[in-house]
């Protein structure tokens, strides 16, 4: 079998939109890409586990935030995507900076903080950048005006291209998403505002935090829908939808993608105190995007089990390769801290170390 | 008596959540999850969701809730998760808190603490690594405090708590784990250490070094280091940034003639660069045998990478190398080395 | 006649309330309130009228903010408020200020710099305060969150009171109101939001500053309500109604006020150059609170042409009085610069002026 | 050639925004009110809207929507009606647009210039009158001009605009209206003034007098009254805070000396303390005859009423009182009078 099509199990939730303008309700997934899309999913939650084993052995400091769980968001999502449209996240960030185009090796080096890392050791777990992908942000919201920003430069730019900006189910209740909102539409900006709906901002479920948990209304004026995050598919979809939308000129969207975050909300939150593990247990066991796919590919007989376990044991020795080789990668060396404070700095300019005896000459 | 940082703080909060009812504790995460850093364990289940709230991630809402319910007569603790995340809300706390008072002609009190960790942890990288304390200190209206002991924080949280003006107290989150050794007179309930004055935490006659938070204990190592050269360093503990204990200082200076600031923040319009000032601008300047130097955290956004990270972090090293320059002694060969 | 019953002209508009639940439609009137917002709002507007011409000969500096043509929304809500309901608003806060107990010689005396002012002079034409009034508050949308932690703190005190938090309609795409809408909401606050739609935020038209403009209904699952803040009795319908719902522990309500503001955004705006004349006088002839709610009271008959013209040179005598007193009360004394920095100063704390050498004890 | 503070700044925006299409300027009433302040006069018809912009009154919002923008390659010019209402947008500009060129390892520009009135004005109070000097010149990855005359606003704004990182430009807007008169030169479309390079106003042997902005024409002011006593002293006006021209004072305090810092802003952690521990920590130290002081704004919110507003800035008198004290000539009967 080289193609074969599917239903999506959630239907889409519209708001603003009618049911028959929104995207359709059946795909068709050829075997290239079931596998493609398998492929990532798994490498981003392998990858994530790697990082785990890296902050338990204290390779990885301070704060690592993982994706596991949330695959099929980013995966979905890049599937429809074009190689130009920009991408801003917050924090949890390696699952797309992964599918904006950086290796595993740069990904995990980061984390590990050596100068083979995507941002060479300077951002760490929080601040991955690349190819039209602005990070990899550590303040809760500010990276959703900033998305709309690089919308307004696209449009003023005349790009075919637009820009999707992602926040979290927390991160939702934050003014000044609602002040980007606002101005993406007055200013009909290409920009897909996208709410990883997880349940929870750290500890705080959903209900906690937000008077209405119909994230894909919040934009009021702005039309929304809500997709099913643990299909990978009907993200695609979804994204496909969108981007026509937005491409053809209709002005911003808000979709909410229902995910789930398997892990605690950053390493050193045991994630159980806020929710029960059975909750985990179940979400896992019936909505898990990657054995949901999986499942699917399958018993469509796009693919094999066996297939796919030898894919895995592909991506396990990348992984593993990459992981040894970033661990083993350097440092920069201790001048670089003085490097990168300004692009151009004003010449002669001396950046002061920690006392009055220890400056460096400043170097973009 | 052994105890931590973060157990001072909980019992000042504790403390004065008992003593006085209008004392209310808002913020992400400090009631069910006891806090972010667990500074607020067990204060929930004490005093109930009406006392103990927790609130969404919207700093300038929250904060500004917590200003207007002092205006009416509540105590609010409005903890940021961290520092950080105050430039959210930090028109609040400025524009609203801080001059109030002043615009109403003293008719409208703002008894408010924020609260919350400041400066560097380890390896959370740039935008969560800030020190506030020139920032805020900076700002008529605002008392604030830069505790570093465990005596300190009890002391002092409770004295901000009681304070009719706005107050930022600004902790450590790489101090909450220490240990310190405190007289049981200290975890009195009774117990309050005056917001303004400072304290000596070492005596010494020939330099005075000055410091804030984490980087008193820096002092007190290079005290160490220094001694086993023979130089005594006196060690200021600030404990407030905002009114400053000058006459402390100077009173140090015009003793030991000698005077380095030791702070992890950025270099420039920092507390050292203030403290020079200050010197400059009183009789202790007549004293100095040498200019006084600044110990500083890297003139950087704070790097990831633990080498890096190292870089930009004062050590004992810059300390005790910027007191050798200061008393003209020669440098070990590891002078200007980073 | 002592009484008299009318209909509102422009009904009200409800957001997640049903009609049936929401105000009436009808209001009785008695002759006694009739002269007395009637006195009132006339009482605003030339006291307005004295501000304008202080600022004129130059003794009102800075910003001068005129509440001219909005007096209908303070009037009318204060009909229905308690005394002891708490009221915040912006920098156009003089109409406020004097429902809230100030007198017109200690407004006028503030405007001015003195000593007699409501904030001694210390504030100024932004920055006034009273009874369970709040300010007077320069900065555009800190004022929502602020009033939201009034009604917090009435909740927690179990007072049988509400605040009022004003905010313009530029003010409300700001991101801090979504953030108090959303607390005030989970919290179930006893807070009203009151947009007063005066149609411009400066010189920026409500349809080039809010992607929508039924400000009554972007509190999203906060229920709303528009009044035609031109109707004094229809605000005070509107408000009497809010009050019973949110005393009655529902929660927040947000209301917009459809008013218009007659002279520019400040003194130094002239306030013609984003809109037409016609636009000006089209609502002063048509839709003006004060000659429409004359009208009302001479055809209803609940008072003579006479009587009320009587009211007004009473009314002209005693702001006559105010200002003339106001221009001759003097300033504070120049010490009075260093006071008031600190409710509890540290014990001996100097305040320095701006030299080293001239440093005064700081006093409460 | 006279020409107006406001016309030098304007100028500048209408060469840039001709010489670089990719430059934009947005900001509260920039496009059709010609700006609050009227510093944007005639640009939106010439440039249309695209790119002059108005805004809604959101901040955070708006000022996140220019540093994205920047980040993707535009060169926005983003107005801050006044530097007041840049506190609700300060995470924006610190986190996102001061920190990212450096989180990012080099990889993501941010080519933005935050503008507007900064500083007192007349008979604002207190939340409009704040100096953010100190504040913005405290970070890295900023650059914080302070321009003082027309010449300096049309060569630093346009430097400001062409320059590849974060800078932030405060005006002063009793300034606006003050007419400079400006050689041909510096009106020349390729004239441009460097960022971190201050300007000696007036050259004097007994005394050095730095400040910025406003404070400058004090210091010129103080000089003049002081010539009549003998004194010369010489002006530095900063120009740029950060990176600050630190050769340029310490080599005339090695001429003259003596040494009065000069501001508006606020006394503590200010401008002039960090010129005063820049100065302790230079060889300029051992050239000092008397301690450095400060001349700054007092330490209070700022107040309304006129006469205590006049107490509140620094005067003529501030400067000249403390240029004896240092220079240790007798007071006039004046002193210590507020
Ligand atoms: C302004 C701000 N406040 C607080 C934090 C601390 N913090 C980091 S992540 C987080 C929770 C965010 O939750 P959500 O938006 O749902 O995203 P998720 O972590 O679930 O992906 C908090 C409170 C922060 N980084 N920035
Ligand atoms: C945060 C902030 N930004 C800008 C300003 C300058 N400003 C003062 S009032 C105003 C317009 C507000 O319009 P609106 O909210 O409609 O209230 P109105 O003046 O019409 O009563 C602006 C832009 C300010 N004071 N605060
Ligand atoms: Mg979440
Ligand atoms: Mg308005």
């Amino acid at each position: 079998v080289t193609e074969a099509k599917f239903t999506i199990q959630y239907p889409y939730k519209l708001h603003l939109i009618e049911e028959k303008d929104g995207p359709k309700l059946d795909a068709v997934l050829t075997r290239e890409e079931g596998l493609k899309y398998y492929t990532e999913m798994q490498t981003i939650r392998l990858m994530e586990r790697a990082a785990s084993a890296l902050y338990q052995e204290k390779a990885i400091r301070g704060f690592c935030h993982l994706y596991t769980g949330q695959e099929g968001v980013c995966v979905g999502m890049s599937a429809s995507l074009k190689k130009d449209d920009a991408v801003i996240t917050a924090y949890r960030a390696h699952g797309w900076t992964y599918m904006k185009g950086s290796s595993v090796h740069a990904i995990l080096s980061e984390l590990v903080g050596r100068k083979t890392g995507v941002a060479k050791g300077k951002g760490g777990s929080m601040h991955m950048y690349g190819d039209q992908f602005y990070g990899g942000n550590g303040i809760v919201g500010a990276q959703v005006p900033l998305g709309a920003g690089i919308a307004l430069s696209q449009k003023f730019n005349n790009l075919p291209n637009l820009t999707v900006a992602l926040y979290g189910d927390g991160a939702a209740n934050q003014g000044q998403v609602f002040e980007a909102y606002n101005i993406a539409k007055l200013w009909n900006l290409p920009c897909l505002f996208v709410c990883e709906n997880n349940g929870y901002g750290m500890g705080t479920s959903i209900a906690r935090s937000s008077a209405s948990t119909s994230y894909y209304t919040r934009g009021d004026y702005i039309p929304g829908i809500w997709v099913d995050g643990m299909d990978v598919l009907a993200v695609r979809s979804a994204t496909e939808w969108a981007g026509e939308y937005i491409r053809s000129g209709k002005g911003p969207l808000v979709m909410e993608a229902g995910t789930y975050r398997y892990s605690g909300h950053s390493m050193s939150d045991p994630g159980t105190s806020y929710r029960t593990r059975s909750e985990i247990q179940e979400v896992r066991n019936t909505r898990d995007a990657i054995s949901g796919f999986k499942e699917r590919l399958i018993s469509s007989e796009l693919a094999t089990a066996q297939e796919l376990k030898e894919i895995d044991s592909q991506i396990r020795k990348e992984i593993e390769e990459a992981n040894h080789k970033a661990k083993s990668d350097p440092e920069l060396p201790v001048e670089e801290t003085f490097t990168n404070v300004y692009s151009s700095p004003t010449p002669g300019l001396e950046i002061r170390g920690c006392d009055n005896f220890t400056t460096r000459l400043a170097l973009p | 008596q052994k105890i931590t940082v973060r157990s001072a703080l909980t019992r000042a909060l504790n403390e004065e959540l008992a003593r006085d009812e209008k004392v209310i504790l808002l913020g992400e995460e400090v009631a069910n999850y006891d806090g972010a850093y667990k500074v607020s364990q067990g204060l929930l289940e004490k005093y109930t969701e009406k006392r103990i709230i927790d609130t969404p991630i919207t700093e300038m809402g929250f904060a500004g809730i917590a200003v207007g319910a002092a205006m009416h007569g509540l105590r609010p603790i409005c903890e940021f998760m961290t520092f950080n995340f105050s430039m959210q809300a930090i028109d609040q706390v400025i524009n609203s808190a801080a001059k109030t008072y002043y615009m109403s002609a003293g008719s409208v009190k703002v008894p408010i603490v924020f609260r919350g960790p400041n400066g560097a942890a380890a390896g959370v990288a740039a935008q969560h690594s800030q020190c506030f304390a020139a920032w805020y200190a900076h700002c008529p209206g605002l008392k604030v405090i830069s505790p570093y002991s465990a005596e300190d924080c009890k002391g002092l949280l409770k004295s901000a708590i009681r304070d009719d003006d706005p107050v930022i107290f600004l902790e450590n989150e790489l101090m909450y784990n220490v240990t310190f050794d405190t007289p049981d007179e200290c975890l009195k309930e009774d117990y309050l250490i005056p917001i303004g004055k400072g304290k000596i935490e070492r005596e010494g006659n020939h330099i005075t070094l000055v410091a804030h938070s984490k980087a008193v204990s820096l002092c007190l190592d290079a005290a160490e280091e220094l001694k086993e050269i023979g130089i005594e360093a006196e060690v200021i503990n600030l404990r407030t940034i905002r009114p400053m204990d000058s006459e402390m200082i100077i009173k140090s200076v015009k003793k030991t003639n000698h005077l380095v600031t030791v702070e992890q923040g950025w270099p420039q319009f920092g507390v050292g660069a203030e403290i020079c000032a200050k010197i400059s601008e009183s009789e202790a300047f007549d004293y100095l045998d040498a200019p006084v130097v600044r110990v500083t955290g890297a003139d950087v956004p704070m790097p990831y990478a633990k080498s890096l990270e190292e870089a930009a972090l004062p050590r004992v090293m810059n300390v005790v190398n910027s007191v050798k320059k200061t008393l003209n002694i020669e440098q070990s060969s590891a002078a200007g080395r980073n």
